[in-house]
């Protein structure tokens, strides 16, 4: 019976009785609690089941590590699946439920795995079986296996998180991860250099295990002395301190993740609810403690069995009786300590069983003088199986389990020494070294993690540094403060002592099996991996078969693998291994820590992005009137462009073919401020733009414009655009919408890393300029119409602004630069104005263009309407594997000059191959529209069977104006074979036959552009 | 070697399984070996199991500087598929991917391949032109993809957001069967079979030098001493331009580290694998119920299989937008890998400088899906010389300027 | 013809901090050898500032000139006046290699003030901005959460961000999600 | 996640305001050089274990180009140097030599 004490409970507030449920019933338990405290308070020792064969599982550990007791909290758009019942803060209403059972946490039907198939269920048993017949693993095995595992119910499929989520940056000298005394202490002894120091705690309370263990800190109880450090450290100004928040992972270059959770203990009080900082520390001290290791005997995972120290834990901390008569089994004197607590508290020690022949120290002469029995040489055989202890079997230590005594109990307090806890020192490549009389793995000093400057970055502090007494954990905390201070570039100092009161243990032994010569039925009933089922019998298998790596043995048994990541695990599992393969625990080696230290929440991860922050958004200066205006938009990068403006009644492509058909009728306004504008400048800007675009801009004559064409030094086409010579050493170089960017950082690379001596500036001007392109026949009426208004501007005439030339000047009182360019093949004018001004502008062209039938375009529009004139597209004609020759551009690859990037990958054997396919138009025979993205068949297939292609679809679209399907593709020998039709194979299984025709397919003596 | 069944598990559960034999021995070197395959990952393995499978040759040593199965090929995020869009990468994945259906009974070790499906989402108008293409392109090279509209899609997926406030789903391309299978169940099933033919599988065995003779390799040095062969296969990814530099010769490879994680095992809520590429998401729940999700590649040299987390946190919060339930769960464990990358992001299966040496290298952020076509066609390119499979995958492509570009569909490698 | 408007029209909001759109302001892209004598007198004569420091930003009496890069200064003056004072600037470079260019219209700018102004800062960029490193004068290129951006400390402690126009209702979003009554994080 | 030394900005700046760029000190090939230097010029990397070079940008900051001499297994940083040269400093290359006594990189030594 586990029950709540009258008195103790050092974190608990009686004061504030709090109700939650669990499994639906209604609970209480007193503010300070943890879920799993006021769990145990209320005698709920079943708290879930295990993963594979549905063991009934209790509370075994009191932090972080607990493999068991894992929840689903909350509910609703707050419900989280495997929340830690040990970690979670007790608040009025917490709703929990126990995870991995059907139908019920009493009864479950998944436990005959236990009962009737464990022993065919061993390590491994999935690969060797379900082999036969093929079919039944996807639709037999596979999904019965699926459903029987994973642990909590997944959130509800359309749940939306509540809550929300930030990050933080902070840079510091020192880090200390962990606030317990050592980490205290180091952390004072840092500050006292004037380093500047942050201290991470991830529970709710300072201090760690200290207060529970007793023992004094310079003439003072634990507990004040931590209350005073405390003090003194929040008082200075270079020291800042955080509980509820893990260092989580630290990472190169000092770079660590802190992991704060704010609202956790208190959902509805708002504000994020977790804040992940990313701290920069020079320094970082671990004192993250140490972890208590189980023992390995039979039934070590009945509900009631739990490590010795995590039983103290509950007693002190939170006043919780875990059960009325203990055994206590061993092989350290730490347990002894829970053996006067829970005597202390009224409870009975049936008995302590130390396996070591020898016995405790002075600890054990302290628990004997109570007249609790002590037996040395002892073991626990067998614990009864069941939902609860009842009986526990004991024999002795150095046998093989017989000779049998049974004694009646509901508890076991376990404790099979410690493990400093190195996850964040080996995250980033810390080593460690065996120690054989602690029997643990502890860091080692002169392998430390490297910073960018090549020096170690981590220091342990206190028990994570190997140390257990009190006085060598402060001693070796203060020296580790001191030594990152220092390694921070702050002074040295001699770091004082620190007189502590300790009780000198006896050593303890390594006791890896229990009893040692257990047999096989034994050791099939002792387990390793609570949360995954391994049992040392399984270690044993997996060595057997020749899993001989700790790799493979873990990940055959998914040993150490489950959500507390090995933490109880993997040195005992280790442990077994070596015994296995007759080596030593250090030649058997240890797996790799991975961050996080525990799990941390995707939705901190993610932080702020989410909804309208997820991700930037770039809008132009004309956007809101888009929205305002039918715009169905679509994402081009991160810009946002309309795909058509979509009119009352309207379907998307009925507006899109409205929109073609108005352009080359009346007047189209396309908004086109997206498209990239680069300045360049400089006495060597021409030089700099003839290795740049393929043809020749140095020429270029002032005022006119020239369509460029750019290949990366792989020699594909990259960007396309028009470029513009302002004067006499400027250049304004348009790029494509996605271009801009990228065209900018390609030429900033070429100029500083090649030509660094070239004199050239380049200046991005994408968005001080809104671009609209004013299209259609009645363009230059609406412009004329607009300069009348304002009384005078540009001349727009053909004369005095001819195709492909350039004027500044003011087009309805606005200052602005006009482009007689054209992508679609009419009449068109390309004005650029401020983009402050841009919406103002676009205003003012609709409301003069309304007499002259003036609609707004979008995107697709666009696209139709270059593809009726044959112009390319780049991401449509071209895809990265596409060269200028491939779309007939050899006019624009210049013969005059020696070199411009992909000249030379141009002349390589593939680039120059005639059988390469080329660009040309294609008409289907029955004016349908050709299938996006079809490839025309040829003959036969290939050595790998696949058919023969001869060419695909680059653009597909139906024209309005035309009243037929249009293409443009890449067929091999294209150009020689007009007219010849070709078969496209459409997914659906239609043959499309296409005609091969000249991809001008409107106007083709471009005739209307020039008027 | 003793089959593995049903049967057998049962029998073995009688004597507390103390009856199993080891999965693959633990030989000394010999003298002397037909071919030596240094790297005993999923493609090295393979190799060697298809060199004595299809051509007989067994005479053959696989090194391995660690243990078998434990650089990538344990390292990834399983995904298994086949819906690309060049005809070379099409067929060496559409072989990888039907080998995979039959790997459990070839081996007689349960990998459980899982063809779940694979949805690779279309959320811009250029990826959806993107898919459409390489729908077409599947269908003639004989791999059997669909386009999806965005209902099917969320039936498949029902967590999605098919309404993302940035990225709304306008479909998927599908491939029914593609899917995952268990990693190191690949690695391990091939070192049992490759050691039941009586191969020699040398762990802890690093190769420290390439002896060489006239143009030709005679043997290797190493950790275990010199060992002769009169083929060498060079299989070890990440490590490759290493290697070659003990061979004489140079790769166009750089190695960098990518990135994955799981999140903590819940019950099954998302059957198929998803891909979403144009926010950098990629997912799919394990049969142990983790969410397994890949994350990106460093754009930097690194030989430490630690990524940096920006490219962490940059796929979660892509998931978290995608999925949006992903956001309450939790990230149990994060590792990297280091990956070897060509300039056209596509591997190599190459005859080298060296006449007698061959590399398989290059699989970037793709080789797990690749491993039994890769060690089909890198067995036949030793074995005979020539592989139609690997043709187009010769290093001389770059000097060529015949690249497999696999990016240009927006269908990144995973 | 028509009033020139700021990207979100001097939008505000209050939480943990007052964020403010501040509105249409001169700027000016200078790039040039900023050692040289012409430069200097030329930042002079339109700003009343000296070439800043290494990561500074210096105040004339007319304006003020932010150190960018080594080849480039942020100039700040009036917003009507920038044409001019770029016509000033080619006028007195003439014969040099420079590049001045109005991007006034390029941009967003974006003013974080209140005690918390550190702490909201501290949660998008990925800079140290405790006292000790980041004070008065001080000007920094980096990114707020996902886009580029440009940030300043005043006199009276206040931030001056300047980012891209197009990405400004993404600025103004991420600083309002940033300053939540409830997020204060109390390291400063 | 790196920091690296911006030596225009001289700062330590974090990798998220930086752009990876490749190996540095490429010679650049063009018309005229042979298939062998083009492809080796556009392909054939270092991929070294240990010392290297190479290019980053200062994308979230000055937006300038220089170099970092790095240790690709330890990511020990060397020190960082403007990109405007065609090999590396001898200040770098004996700080180098410092800690990595006998390093080669392509044609470059301590």
């Amino acid at each position: 019976m586990s029950t709540r004490l009258a008195k103790q409970g050092r974190l608990i507030d009686r004061s504030k009785q709090v109700e939650f449920t669990f499994n639906g019933t209604t609970l209480k338990g007193y503010e300070g609690d943890t879920l799993a405290s006021a769990l145990l308070a209320n005698d709920q020792m079943l708290v879930g089941r295990s993963f594979k064969y549905h063991r009934p599982r209790g509370i075994v550990a009191s932090g972080a590590e607990e493999p068991n007791a894992l929840v689903g909290l909350g509910s609703n758009r707050r419900y989280e699946p495997n929340q830690r019942a040990t970690t979670t803060e007790l608040f009025a209403g917490l709703e929990a439920k126990s995870q991995n059972h059907w139908p019920s946490l009493e009864f479950d039907v998944g436990e005959i795995n236990s009962k009737l198939f464990a022993r065919f269920l061993p390590a491994g048993f999935y690969y060797k079986m379900f082999i036969h017949p093929k079919p039944f693993w996807k639709h037999v095995y596979e999904p019965f296996i699926r459903k029987s595992a994973g642990l909590g119910a997944a959130p509800d499929k359309e749940l939306v998180d509540a809550d929300t989520y930030e990050h933080f940056y902070f840079f510091t000298d020192v880090l200390v991860i962990g606030g317990g005394v050592a980490g205290l202490q180091a952390a004072k002894t840092a500050a006292a250099t004037g380093a500047k120091v942050l201290v991470l705690e991830e529970k709710s309370f300072w201090g760690g295990r200290a207060p529970v263990d007793g023992g004094e800190i310079e003439g003072l109880a634990a507990e004040d002395w931590i209350a005073k450090t405390l003090e003194e450290l929040g008082a200075m100004d270079n020291v800042t301190l955080r509980d509820r928040c893990m260092g989580a992972g630290v990472y190169d270059h000092g770079y660590v993740l802190g992991y704060e959770r704010l609202t956790d203990h208190a959902p509805e009080a708002g504000g994020p609810r977790h804040r992940l900082w990313r701290i920069r520390a020079t320094q970082v001290v671990t004192a993250t403690g140490a972890i208590e290791r189980p023992l390995s005997f039979a039934g070590n995972d009945v509900p009631g069995v739990m490590l010795a120290a995590s039983m103290r834990d509950y007693i002190v901390n939170w006043g919780v009786m875990p059960g009325q008569k203990v055994v206590i089994a061993t092989n350290n004197d730490d347990a002894y300590r829970t053996a006067l607590a829970v005597h202390a508290a009224g409870g009975e020690v049936v008995r302590v069983v130390d396996a070591r022949e020898n016995g405790g120290g002075k600890l054990a002469d302290e628990v004997r003088a109570l007249g609790i029995r002590v037996e040395n040489g002892r073991a626990i055989a067998k614990v009864k199986d069941g939902k609860r202890v009842t009986k526990v079997a004991l024999c002795a230590q150095n046998g093989e389990g017989g000779a049998r005594e049974e004694i009646e109990a509901d508890a076991v307090a376990m404790s099979g020494g410690w493990s400093p806890v190195v996850h964040l020192w080996s995250h980033c490549g810390g080593k460690l070294n065996w120690d054989a009389a602690n029997a643990h793995f502890a860091p080692d000093p002169d392998r430390a993690p490297t910073s960018h400057d090549g020096k170690p970055f981590v220091v342990t502090a206190g028990s994570a540094s190997g140390p257990l007494g009190l006085g060598a954990v402060m001693a070796d905390a203060a020296a580790a403060g001191a030594k990152a201070a220092e390694a921070a570039g702050r002074p040295a100092q001699a770091v004082a002592e620190i007189a502590t009161n300790d009780v000198a243990e006896a050593q303890m032994e390594a006791v890896w099996f229990m009893p040692a010569k257990a047999d096989i039925q034994l050791r099939m009933k002792s387990w390793l991996d609570y949360q995954n089922d391994v049992k040392v019998s399984d270690v044993q298998l997996a060595a057997r078969e020749g899993y001989e790596s700790v790799e493979h043995t873990k990940r055959y048994t998914t040993l150490g693998m489950a959500t507390d990541q090995g933490k109880l695990s993997n040195i005992n599992g280790l442990a077994v291994l070596a015994d296995s393969l007759n080596s030593e625990i250090p030649q058997v080696g240890t797996t790799t820590f991975r961050p996080p230290y525990h799990p941390i929440s995707m939705g901190a991860i993610g932080g702020e992005a989410r909804g309208e922050v997820f991700q930037p958004l770039r809008r132009t200066p004309m956007h809101d009137w888009h929205e305002a205006n039918g715009a169905d938009f679509e994402p081009v990068g991160h810009w946002r462009r309309p795909y058509a403006f979509v009119r009352g009644g309207e379907s998307v492509h009925d507006a899109v073919n409205r929109e073609v058909r108005n352009t080359r009728e009346n007047l189209g306004l396309l908004d086109a401020s997206t498209l990239g504008k680069l300045v360049v400048k400089g006495p060597d800007a021409g030089k700099f733009l003839d290795m740049m675009y393929t043809n020749m801009m140095s020429n270029l004559k002032i005022g006119k414009c020239r369509y460029g064409l750019m290949c990366s030094e792989n020699g594909f086409l990259m960007d396309d655009g028009v470029v513009a010579r302002i004067d006499e050493d400027t250049w304004l170089c348009h790029t494509t919408t996605g271009g801009a960017e990228r065209i900018h950082g390609h030429m900033e690379e070429w100029l500083q890393t090649e030509w660094y001596d070239w004199k050239v500036y380049v200046t991005n001007v994408t968005e001080q300029l809104a671009q609209v392109a004013v299209v259609g026949p009645n363009a230059r009426k609406v412009l004329e119409k607009l300069n009348a208004q304002a009384g005078g501007g540009m001349d727009v005439s053909k004369e005095a602004l001819p195709f492909m030339e350039w004027r500044d000047g003011e087009i309805g009182g606005f200052k602005a630069r006009a482009y007689r360019i054209s992508f679609s093949g009419e009449l068109s004018y390309e004005i650029a104005v401020s983009a402050s001004e841009g919406q103002a502008f676009w205003n003012a062209l609709y409301e003069a263009g309304k007499e002259f039938g003036v609609m707004p375009y979008g995107t697709e529009a666009l696209h139709i309407l270059r593809a009726e004139k044959g112009f390319i597209m780049i991401g449509d004609e071209t895809d990265g594997t596409v060269i200028p020759q491939d779309l007939n551009l050899q006019w624009a690859l210049s013969k005059k000059k020696e070199d411009f990037l992909g000249k030379r990958a141009h002349t390589r054997s593939h680039m120059a191959d005639p059988d390469r396919w080329k660009l040309v138009g294609l008409e289907t025979v029955d004016g349908s529209v050709l299938p996006d993205g079809a490839y025309a068949v040829g003959n036969g297939v290939n050595a790998n069977g696949q058919k023969n292609t001869i060419g695909r679809v680059t653009s597909t679209y139906y024209s309005a104006n035309l009243g037929r399907g249009i293409a443009m593709g890449l067929v091999k020998h294209g150009p020689k074979r007009m007219g010849e039709i070709i078969e496209f194979p459409g997914t659906d299984g239609t043959i499309y036959k296409a005609k091969i025709v000249d991809p001008v397919f409107y106007d083709k003596e471009g005739e209307k552009q020039n008027v | 070697m003793k089959r593995y069944s049903a049967f057998a598990v049962a029998r073995e559960a009688l004597r507390y399984h103390m009856g199993w034999e080891r999965a693959w021995t633990s030989p000394a070197p010999k003298r002397h070996y037909d071919v030596i395959i240094v790297g005993a990952g999923g493609h090295g393995l393979a190799t060697a199991y298809y060199l004595g499978k299809n051509y007989g040759i067994t005479n053959v040593a696989i090194l391995e500087k660690g243990w078998l199965g434990g650089g990538n090929t344990g390292r990834n995020t399983t995904i298994i598929r086949s819906n690309y869009l060049q005809d070379p990468s099409a067929a060496i994945y559409e072989k990888a991917r039907s080998l995979y259906e039959d790997m459990s009974q070839d081996l007689n070790y349960n990998v459980m391949f899982s063809p779940r499906g694979v949805i690779m989402l279309a959320q811009t108008e250029h990826e959806v032109r993107g898919y459409k293409r390489t729908a077409h392109a599947n269908a003639l090279q004989g791999v059997p993809t669909e386009w999806i509209d965005p209902k099917r899609v969320k039936e498949l997926v029902p967590i999605i957001n098919l309404e993302g406030p940035r990225y709304p789903v306008l479909g998927g391309l599908w491939q029914e069967r593609g899917g995952t299978a268990r990693h190191d169940a690949v690695a391990w099933g091939y070192a049992r079979a490759c050691s039941a033919m009586g191969m020699d599988i040398i762990q802890q065995c690093e190769v420290t030098g390439v002896r060489s003779e006239n143009g030709r390799v005679v043997g290797v040095n190493t950790t275990k001493g010199s060992i002769d062969c009169d083929k060498l296969g060079m299989v070890v990814a990440g490590n490759c331009s290493h290697l070659s530099d003990m061979a004489g010769f140079r790769l166009p490879v750089e190695s960098v580290a990518l990135q994955a994680l799981v999140s903590e095992p819940i019950k099954p809520c998302m059957d198929v694998v998803v891909m979403a590429n144009t926010v950098h998401g990629y997912m799919s729940q394990s049969d142990k119920g983790e969410m397994v999700i890949g994350g990106g590649t460093d754009a930097f040299n690194n030989y430490t299989q630690r990524g940096s987390f920006h490219h962490i946190e940059e796929t979660v919060r892509a998931l978290n937008e995608t999925f949006p339930m992903v956001s309450r769960l939790k990230m149990l464990r994060q590792w990297g890998g280091i990956v070897d990358v060509t300039g056209d992001r596509s591997p190599l299966i190459s005859k080298t400088p060296v006449n007698n040496i061959f590399v398989n290298a290059g699989w970037g952020t793709g080789g797990f899906k690749a491993i039994p076509g890769s060690g089909w066609a890198m067995a036949e390119l030793m074995a005979t010389g020539h592989s139609p499979l690997a043709e187009e995958f010769s290093m001389n492509r770059f000097k060529e300027g015949k690249f497999i570009d696999e990016s240009v569909a927006a269908g990144v490698a995973h | 013809m028509s009033d020139p408007v700021s990207a979100l029209k001097g939008a505000r909001h209050a939480g943990l901090v007052e964020v403010r759109e501040t509105g249409l302001g001169g700027m000016i892209t200078l790039r040039g050898d900023l050692d040289s004598d012409a430069i200097k007198s030329a930042v002079k004569s339109v700003t009343g500032a000296d070439v800043p420091a290494l990561r500074k930003i210096a105040l004339g009496d007319a304006g003020a000139a932010a150190w960018m890069s080594p080849d480039e200064l942020l100039l700040l003056v009036d917003y009507a006046e920038a044409d001019a004072v770029v016509a000033k600037l080619d006028e007195a470079l003439v014969g040099t290699h420079y590049m001045a260019t109005n991007v006034s219209d390029a941009r967003a700018c974006f003013s974080v003030s209140g005690e918390a102004a550190r702490e909201v800062m501290g949660k998008l960029a990925p800079v140290d901005f405790s006292a000790a490193k980041f004070g008065a004068g001080d000007f920094r290129r980096s990114r707020l959460a996902q886009v580029a951006a440009a940030f300043w400390m005043d006199d009276a402690g206040a931030f001056h961000i300047v980012c891209f126009r197009s990405v400004g209702q993404y600025m103004f979003d991420l600083l309002k999600v940033a300053s939540h009554p409830q997020s204060a994080v109390g390291v400063y | 996640m790196l920091m690296l030394h911006c030596p225009f900005c001289d700062e330590y700046v974090e990798e998220t305001e930086l752009q990876a760029g490749g190996e540095a000190h490429l010679k650049r090939f063009g018309p005229g050089s042979s298939d062998d230097e083009f492809h080796d010029y556009l392909f054939t990397r270092e991929n070294p274990k240990g010392v290297h070079f190479e290019l980053w940008r200062h994308i979230n900051g000055c937006g300038k180009w220089f170099i970092a001499a790095r240790c690709t297994v330890t990511l020990e940083v060397f020190g960082t140097y403007p990109a405007n040269c065609t090999e590396p400093p001898q200040w770098i290359k004996d700080k180098i030599s410092e800690k990595r006594p006998g390093w080669t990189w392509r044609e470059f030594a301590g």
